[in-house]
């Protein structure tokens, strides 16, 4: 195989619409590795080159562009999506065109659990082992609450995510009471209503897995209305809404980043690759990094540790595409956390990293602190497992999962 | 369960005060000038934005926030004045003479135009100004904690926008000028109305109204781009169980629909997206004109 | 005289000559084009009823129809088969149109597009909500089904598509004109501007859009799961209100003079957004809205208007009685036609 | 002999207005019925109570030994009374012989949703109705384009296309010019009772009165005042001062 | 006082008025006379500038054409259209009296005009409260023709005032018009009618326009 001038890349983001506090970020992210990529030489001595197709345009421009990428722009290599019902979409037609596609940072578990894929993988975790992370950082912390509430947008994820949480929660402590499950719709501009029923039902615990906006918005009208100061709060995707939210979240709320990553993560934040790569990000958009910034790093990663191995495979000769498939099985891989391994079944194997939020006098915003990071096997379903299958077979000793604590500044 | 009952009617309230604020300026256009305004909410996410950069200069140049009361209403008529008033001399007046569906496709590029626009210029990133909604302080009401904004001053400003209006379009010349400018365009001209004008001002006020609401939703809320998608249907919704062009038909409209979804939202969560909706339906299944809906005049 | 009508359809050959050797000259699936032919059906209904002067702002909701019914029928049965699909779109877009229609057609203007927009956002919301078996807002996925038995590879498949959708085009874009220009087109016109008369020429207005709307049912319906069948995926949003305005907008956009705007208005429409989807990035939308925007101050009655009238004048400068031309002037006359479309009632 | 239509004791009252008050009334087959009276009086609401348009507070409406009070005006007009208006009511974009197209193709029950209207077999009764009302020259044109007392015919053309045992007409001919109106009534009034169709005519002008009546009834407050021939009607003082005038 | 030179109206490519032009005198009625579609009714919408037209329109030699439509009622125009364009929302006294108030009358000579209104018709005394969307053809004739007289100080057009109605009535009107003109000399009045017998008792001169041409020495 000859060297081709470039890798192209095609990337599906969210550039409108509400995911887009996502889909900026990731895109920006993008931006700045493929720079990085580029400035070391490119994969395996090819520059890259980013082609970015906007998520929010609707399902039919969605993959009429990813069938341009493909079919006209000729890319290499696609990395798609952050909304699970756009990878419900582009993954079969990926299949079909035997394109590489890297589910860069779409959550459903379905996925993977129910087809075969050859040119599909996901270069992080899922919905399920996030939602156990939060529920077993929460049963550790607190194991004694009697009451829960659910304020969830009202979409797949927002349903999907209380199934596999509530599932888990009836195996391991099934003597919690559900005192409200609100799905306001997504894009909700007041939860006033939520916020007095929820006022009204007391319960010990309140999740919500919302997010942008709506966790923005929910997040604040229940600290003005001092709903903070009656429940403990578990939100497990705050950590994107940290640096907007500053001194609207009180401290001690359940705080997790969909997987293994942080811009203050204990075990790499001294890293230098790390740091420079947080300062640099901070330093083209003005904020640290959020987790779909990591999401991309981790395809970025991916995909560059993908070329690698085929390359080695091939003898050090340039690999063609099929070949960087074949390499994607079982690779290994590490982006800005832990490393991480692409199971049998495509599906990427990322611990969780969870905590509380803290005041502190270094940033104007509160900091993750009391972090747990579990490992990814033990917390998800095995290859070939339904999720709420495995979650139907879990016992208290998954209450007993072991995880690494940290405390901030120690 | 009463107390349960009271912190629904509250909730409705509060809501419906605000859906009305922006309804009731679709419905003054659409009835006076039979144009179904699909950029209606954008004019509510360029208020709220417009509050909001208001309200964040404020507190970066260290001014009382009690300032931004005033500068809310400010920002609201600029946005009025200077984009509605620009859109209505610029595209619309263009458009009067041909089918009326045209108007609806202008106002449907506004839309997407305007959306657009709200990303380039604020960016992606939710904003937020809450200092207002602070400032008046919580009250509480069985037990349960409310911000004295919403349950107090929102109703205040929507029953005075009401009162004004109706005032206004009753007893006023000028209001009496649209009325008939709405029925009968060339009749209207005939007897000495500009009715360019009139049209102008109309939707000046229209608009002008969708901005107050979004300028005064704008401490209640997350204000992000496309924001105003969702206040669109609603505010159709709410015109159409109203009755034309009716002012007291869209203020029971918006609080039947606020108190709908608050009620949903105690008692059957899963109705609160619907519940518009089948109040809607409901309405129009009893009263076919809707509401208010006024007698037509006699053809034969 | 006579050329110019042969000219006509000479024009028209060569388009329709054009549209099926694409897939085979470019060798490419053509499915930007099928999905052109197939959200030309929903936007032929909504011109159907504008005939009426009424505007649906919720025909998505049978648009959504049409591909959660080739979704759930293809799920039960292993993928199903293509010559099965379709009929049973058409049947439960059919049905659903009827069963609306019956409620919706007692209404006018603003109440007919509001109560249509209620019902789709019914529909809208079921989607989304009953995750178990629609799939929510993920999705319900399509799974490729076979054609007459036989199974396919997908770039056959997709040609297959292409030609099915513009068949099927064809077919209701002439079943349209005949339509309209039948005894229940014309009364369906008059309905728009004068319906206590309709009532007092013993013609039943209710029944008559009752005729249209379900006509408007199935094609929305079956262009949904046309659309689905290409995608592979039926989602709520095939219900959400902005498509059913997109679907008004590319009606009014292309013309609703005559049948041919359906499908002017679809390409014209389809193709813009997905240009400055490819190359302006970040601002397709505005690019879209600004183009749009020209277009309408341009050409305010619609692109087959503006055809029209283009045409009237190649026409009458070719040859010169050519205005005079009863061929010709039907169309340019009907360009012309300026009456305003009332969404509300009243008014003169 | 029976009345073909026998209006029994109808009363109608708009807020304070009493537009009926126990009118009573038979239309014979084969009369040409005038119906006179003051502005206000009730004579289109008259029509309207007959068609169906309003329903009645109190009375009864029979066609033909047949009660039609609540029938709709499409199911009364498919039992043989079409109606002219009072203000034209044309489908105002589409050409007049459209116009009248759709009229004939409904009387005939034409609905076959792909047949062209222009091919309708009645075409040839829709050309010769049109000349009948001195309308063959605007057939091409677009009704709402029509001056006003072209509006008026072609509206009385479009009841005729129903081919209808009775013709109610609102006012016919006011608006047409004077030069041909008379003209123009009487070929339309030959047609009719070529046509053996019994017609009821609101009239202000007196002359058309006297010149087409069989009968006129005298419209006051609501109430028929008087009925009978013309020539003793329009002679009768009272009827001189309120209506017709010195 | 009133002159109109070369008006010519089309409509969508029709030629519709052709080169119309007469002159009307200070205190003149004139009687506009023609077949149905001969143009009066565009000739009178091209004079309150209801319709675009070519040609030049001088009020007390002042030319009017670039006054837009809405300016020229303020000359002290008042037109009564055929088809009566009553706005149903408000009362028939609303309906009278909106000319005055978008003028900004005096509340004095408001008064004087709804008197004189009145006093020409007084069947509207009694319909001043019913609701305008509710009247009879003929009520609803009367109410154009009071609102017209509210604003027609200088010329008043009437296009077909006494369509539909009863003779007694129309005749009345005609008569009360007249003694209008009688004591208001500046006051001219152009009357269009398809039954010039009602307005040969009182109209000074006949204008009879024909396919959208006015003969010209009648018009002279
Ligand atoms: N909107 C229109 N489009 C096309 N032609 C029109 C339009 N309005 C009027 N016309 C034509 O203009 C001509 C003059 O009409 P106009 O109404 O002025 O006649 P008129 O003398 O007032 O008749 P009538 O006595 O019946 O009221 C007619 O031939 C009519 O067909
Ligand atoms: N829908 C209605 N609402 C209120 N009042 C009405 C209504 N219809 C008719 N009227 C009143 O009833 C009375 C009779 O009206 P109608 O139209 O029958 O009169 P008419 O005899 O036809 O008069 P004209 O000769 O002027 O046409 C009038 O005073 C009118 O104002
Ligand atoms: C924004 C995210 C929480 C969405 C989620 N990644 C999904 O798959 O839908
Ligand atoms: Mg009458
Ligand atoms: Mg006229």
């Amino acid at each position: 195989q000859q060297k081709p001038s470039e890798i192209k890349i095609g990337i599906a983001t969210f550039t409108s619409g509400a995911a887009s506090v996502f889909g900026v970020p990731g895109k920006q992210a993008a931006e700045l590795l493929a720079d990085r990529i580029n400035k070391k030489g490119g994969l395996q001595g090819v520059p890259v080159k980013l082609y970015f197709i906007d998520e929010g345009a609707g399902a039919e421009t969605l993959t009429n562009e990813y069938r341009r990428l493909v079919e006209n722009e000729k890319v290499d290599v696609t990395m798609a999506a952050i909304s699970s019902g756009s990878c419900v979409n582009l993954a079969p037609l990926a299949e079909d065109l035997k394109m590489l596609n890297l589910l860069w940072d779409c959550g459903t578990q379905r996925i993977f659990e129910e087809g075969k894929h050859r040119y599909n993988y996901r270069s992080q975790a899922n919905a399920t082992p996030e939602m156990m992370a939060a529920l077993l950082y929460l049963l550790k912390k607190k194991p004694d609450f009697k009451t829960i509430a659910v304020v969830n947008q009202d979409y797949a994820w927002g349903r999907d995510s209380w199934e596999l949480f509530s599932a888990a929660l009836k195996k391991l402590k099934p003597d919690v009471q559900v005192v409200a499950e609100l799905f306001p719709k997504l894009g909700a501009p007041d939860f006033s209503a939520e916020i007095s029923r929820l006022l009204a039902a007391r319960p010990d615990v309140i999740l919500s897995t919302s997010w942008g906006g709506d966790l923005d918005t929910f997040v604040r009208q229940a600290n003005q209305r001092g709903l903070f100061r009656m429940s403990t709060f578990v939100l497990p995707l705050a950590e994107s809404s940290l640096q907007r939210l500053a001194g609207e979240l009180p401290d001690g709320v359940i705080v997790g980043a969909r997987g293994d990553h942080y811009f203050l993560h204990p075990e790499y934040k001294d890293d230098a690759d790390f740091k420079s790569f947080v300062e640099e990000f901070k330093q083209r958009t003005g904020s640290y990094p959020i987790y779909p910034a990591f999401h991309m790093a981790q395809a970025f990663a991916a995909l560059e540790a993908a070329y690698d191995k085929a390359a080695a495979a091939n003898g050090g000769a340039f690999p063609d595409r099929e070949k960087v498939v074949d390499a994607m099985s079982g690779l290994q891989f590490r982006g800005y956390g832990r490393p991480i391994t692409i199971r049998p079944d495509n599906q990427g194997l990322e611990a969780q990293l969870i905590g509380v939020t803290r005041t502190t006098s270094e940033y104007p915003f509160p900091i993750i602190d009391d972090i747990m990071i579990f490992d990814a096997e033990t917390i998800m379903a095995p290859p070939g497992k339904n999720s709420l299958e495995w979650i139907q077979e879990l016992d208290a000793s998954f209450l007993e999962t072991p995880a690494k604590e940290y405390k901030h500044g120690k | 369960m009463s107390h349960i009952i009271i912190l629904a009617v509250l909730d409705g309230i509060a809501y419906g005060s605000l859906v009305f604020l922006v309804a009731v300026g679709l419905t003054l256009v659409f009835g006076v000038m039979r144009i179904l305004n699909v950029a209606h909410g954008s004019f509510y996410a360029l208020g709220a934005y417009a509050a909001a950069s208001l309200g964040l200069g404020l507190t970066a140049l260290g001014l009382s926030p009690w300032l931004s009361y005033p500068l809310f209403v400010v920002a609201a008529a600029a946005v009025g004045v200077v984009v509605g008033g620009a859109l209505e001399r610029l595209l619309l007046q263009r458009i009067y003479r041909h089918e009326e569906a045209l108007q609806l496709l202008v106002t449907f590029a506004v839309f997407m135009i305007l959306d657009n626009a709200q990303r380039l210029i604020w960016g992606v990133q939710p904003y937020f100004y809450s200092e207002p909604l602070r400032l008046l302080g919580n009250v509480s009401v069985a037990g349960i904690t409310y911000t004295a904004y919403q349950v107090v001053f929102l109703p205040l400003v929507a029953i005075a926008v009401l009162v004004a209006l109706r005032l206004f379009l009753r007893h006023t010349l000028a209001g009496a000028v649209i009325v008939a400018v709405t029925e009968d365009r060339e009749a209207a001209t005939a007897i000495g109305v500009d009715a360019r004008r009139v049209f102008l001002i109309t939707f000046i006020i229209g608009t002008t109204l969708a901005s107050l609401g979004g300028a005064l939703a704008a401490p209640t809320t997350s204000i992000l781009p496309g924001m105003g998608a969702d206040m669109i249907v609603l505010s159709f919704a709410v015109a159409a169980t109203a009755g034309l062009g009716q002012i007291e038909g869209t203020a029971v409209a918006a609080l039947a629909i606020g108190l709908g979804r608050s009620f949903a939202v105690f008692f059957a969560p899963e109705l609160e997206v619907l519940m518009p909706y089948l109040i809607m339906v409901l309405v129009l299944l009893v009263r076919p004109e809707g509401l208010f809906g006024k007698a037509t005049a006699r053809k034969i | 005289m006579a050329t110019h009508s042969s000219l006509r359809r000479t024009a028209l050959a060569v388009a329709a000559l054009a549209a099926i050797a694409y897939p085979l000259v470019t060798g490419s699936s053509g499915s930007f084009l099928t999905i052109v032919w197939a959200k030309a059906l929903p936007v032929l209904g909504i011109i159907l009823l504008l005939q009426a002067g009424q505007v649906s702002f919720g025909h998505a909701m049978f648009f959504a129809v049409g591909a959660y019914t080739i979704g759930f029928i293809g799920r039960a049965m292993a993928g199903g088969d293509l010559a099965l699909l379709l009929p049973a779109a058409a049947l439960a877009s059919l049905l659903a149109g009827l069963v609306i229609g019956v409620f919706v057609v007692r209404y006018r203007y603003i109440f007919f597009g509001m109560l249509n927009l209620a019902f789709s956002m019914v529909l809208f919301s079921m989607l989304d909500k009953f995750i178990h078996i629609t799939g929510g807002s993920d999705g319900l996925r399509i799974a490729r089904p076979a054609v007459l038995g036989a199974a396919m590879e997908r770039s056959d498949y997709e040609t297959v598509l292409y030609y099915v959708s513009l068949a099927i085009l064809a077919l209701a874009l002439y079943g349209g004109a005949r339509f309209l220009d039948s005894p229940l087109g014309h009364a369906l016109k008059a309905i728009k501007s004068n319906e206590t008369r309709v009532e007092y020429l013993g013609i039943s207005a209710r029944l008559v859009l009752l005729v249209a709307y379900v006509a408007s049912a199935v094609l929305a319906g079956v262009g949904g799961a046309l659309v689905g069948a290409v995608q592979g995926i039926a989602t709520p949003d095939y219900a959400y209100w902005v498509r059913s305005g997109e679907f008004v907008f590319v009606a009014i956009l292309g013309g609703t003079g005559h049948v041919a705007g359906a499908l002017a208005g679809a390409f014209v429409y389809e193709f813009i957004r997905s240009a400055a989807a490819a190359y302006v990035g970040d601002t397709w939308q505005m690019t879209l809205g600004i183009v749009l925007l020209a277009v309408i101050l341009f050409a305010p009655r619609g692109i087959v208007g503006m055809a029209a009238e283009l045409w009237g004048r190649i026409t009458s400068a070719s040859a010169r009685h050519g205005a005079a031309s009863p061929e010709a002037a039907p169309d340019a006359a009907s360009a012309r036609d300026a009456r305003p479309l009332r969404i509300v009632g009243g008014g003169r | 002999m029976n009345a073909l239509i026998s209006v029994r004791d109808i009363a109608i009252r708009f807020g304070g207005v009493v537009a009926a008050d126990g009118v009573s009334l038979d239309v014979f087959a084969g009369d040409h019925l005038a119906i006179i009276g003051p502005n206000g009086a009730g004579k289109t609401t008259f029509l309207n109570i007959c068609t169906g348009y309003l329903k009645p507070q109190r009375g009864t409406v029979q066609f033909k030994g047949r009660d039609i009070l609540g029938s709709s005006p499409r199911a009364i007009t498919r039992l043989g009374i079409a109606r002219a208006f009072q203000i034209p009511q044309l489908f105002l974009e589409q050409t007049v012989r459209e116009n009248m197209l759709i009229a004939a193709a409904s009387a005939a029950r034409r609905f076959a949703p792909f047949a062209r209207l222009a091919d309708i077999p009645e075409r040839g009764d829709v050309e010769s109705l049109l000349a009948l009302v001195d309308c063959a020259d605007v057939a091409d044109r677009k009704a709402g384009e029509l001056p006003e007392g072209k509006r008026k015919l072609v509206d009385i053309a479009l009841a005729l296309a129903l081919k209808p045992e009775v013709l109610l007409m609102d006012e016919p001919t006011s608006g047409v010019a004077s030069s041909e109106k008379f003209a123009i009534m009487d070929t339309l009034v030959a047609a009719l009772k070529e046509r053996a169709v019994t017609a009821v005519f609101v009239e202000h002008d007196m002359e058309m009165v006297s010149r087409y009546a069989n009968r006129v009834a005298v419209w006051s407050a609501g109430t028929i005042s008087r009925q009978g021939p013309p020539a003793e009607i329009l002679n009768d003082p009272e009827v001189v001062r309120t209506v017709i005038g010195g | 006082m009133l002159e109109l030179a070369d008006i010519s109206v089309s409509i969508a490519g029709t030629p519709v008025l052709r080169r119309v032009a007469f002159r009307v005198g200070e205190g003149e009625t004139v009687a506009f006379v023609g077949r149905n579609g001969a143009g009066k009714t565009t000739t009178l919408r091209a004079l309150m500038g209801l319709i675009d037209y070519t040609g030049s329109i001088r009020l007390d030699g002042r030319p009017i054409d670039a006054v837009p439509a809405h300016e020229r009622p303020g000359l002290g125009i008042g037109y009564a259209p055929e088809d009566r364009r009553l706005f149903s929302a408000f009362s028939i006294a609303e309906n009278i009296l909106l000319p005055a108030r978008v003028a900004r009358l005096s509340a004095a000579e408001t008064k004087r005009r709804l008197d004189r209104v009145y006093a020409i018709l007084p069947e509207l005394a009694q319909l001043a409260e019913r609701p305008a969307g509710s009247v009879s053809g003929g009520q609803g004739k009367m109410v154009a023709l009071g609102r017209a007289l509210m604003l027609g100080t200088r010329l008043v057009l009437l296009d077909e005032p006494f369509q539909g109605l009863a003779p007694v009535l129309a005749n009345r009107y005609a008569e009360a018009l007249r003694a209008l003109r009688d004591a208001d000399r500046t006051l001219s009045l152009i009357i269009t009618e398809s039954n010039p017998a009602l307005l040969k008792h009182f109209a000074e001169r006949t204008i009879t326009i024909e396919r959208g041409e006015i003969d010209g020495r009648a018009a002279a």
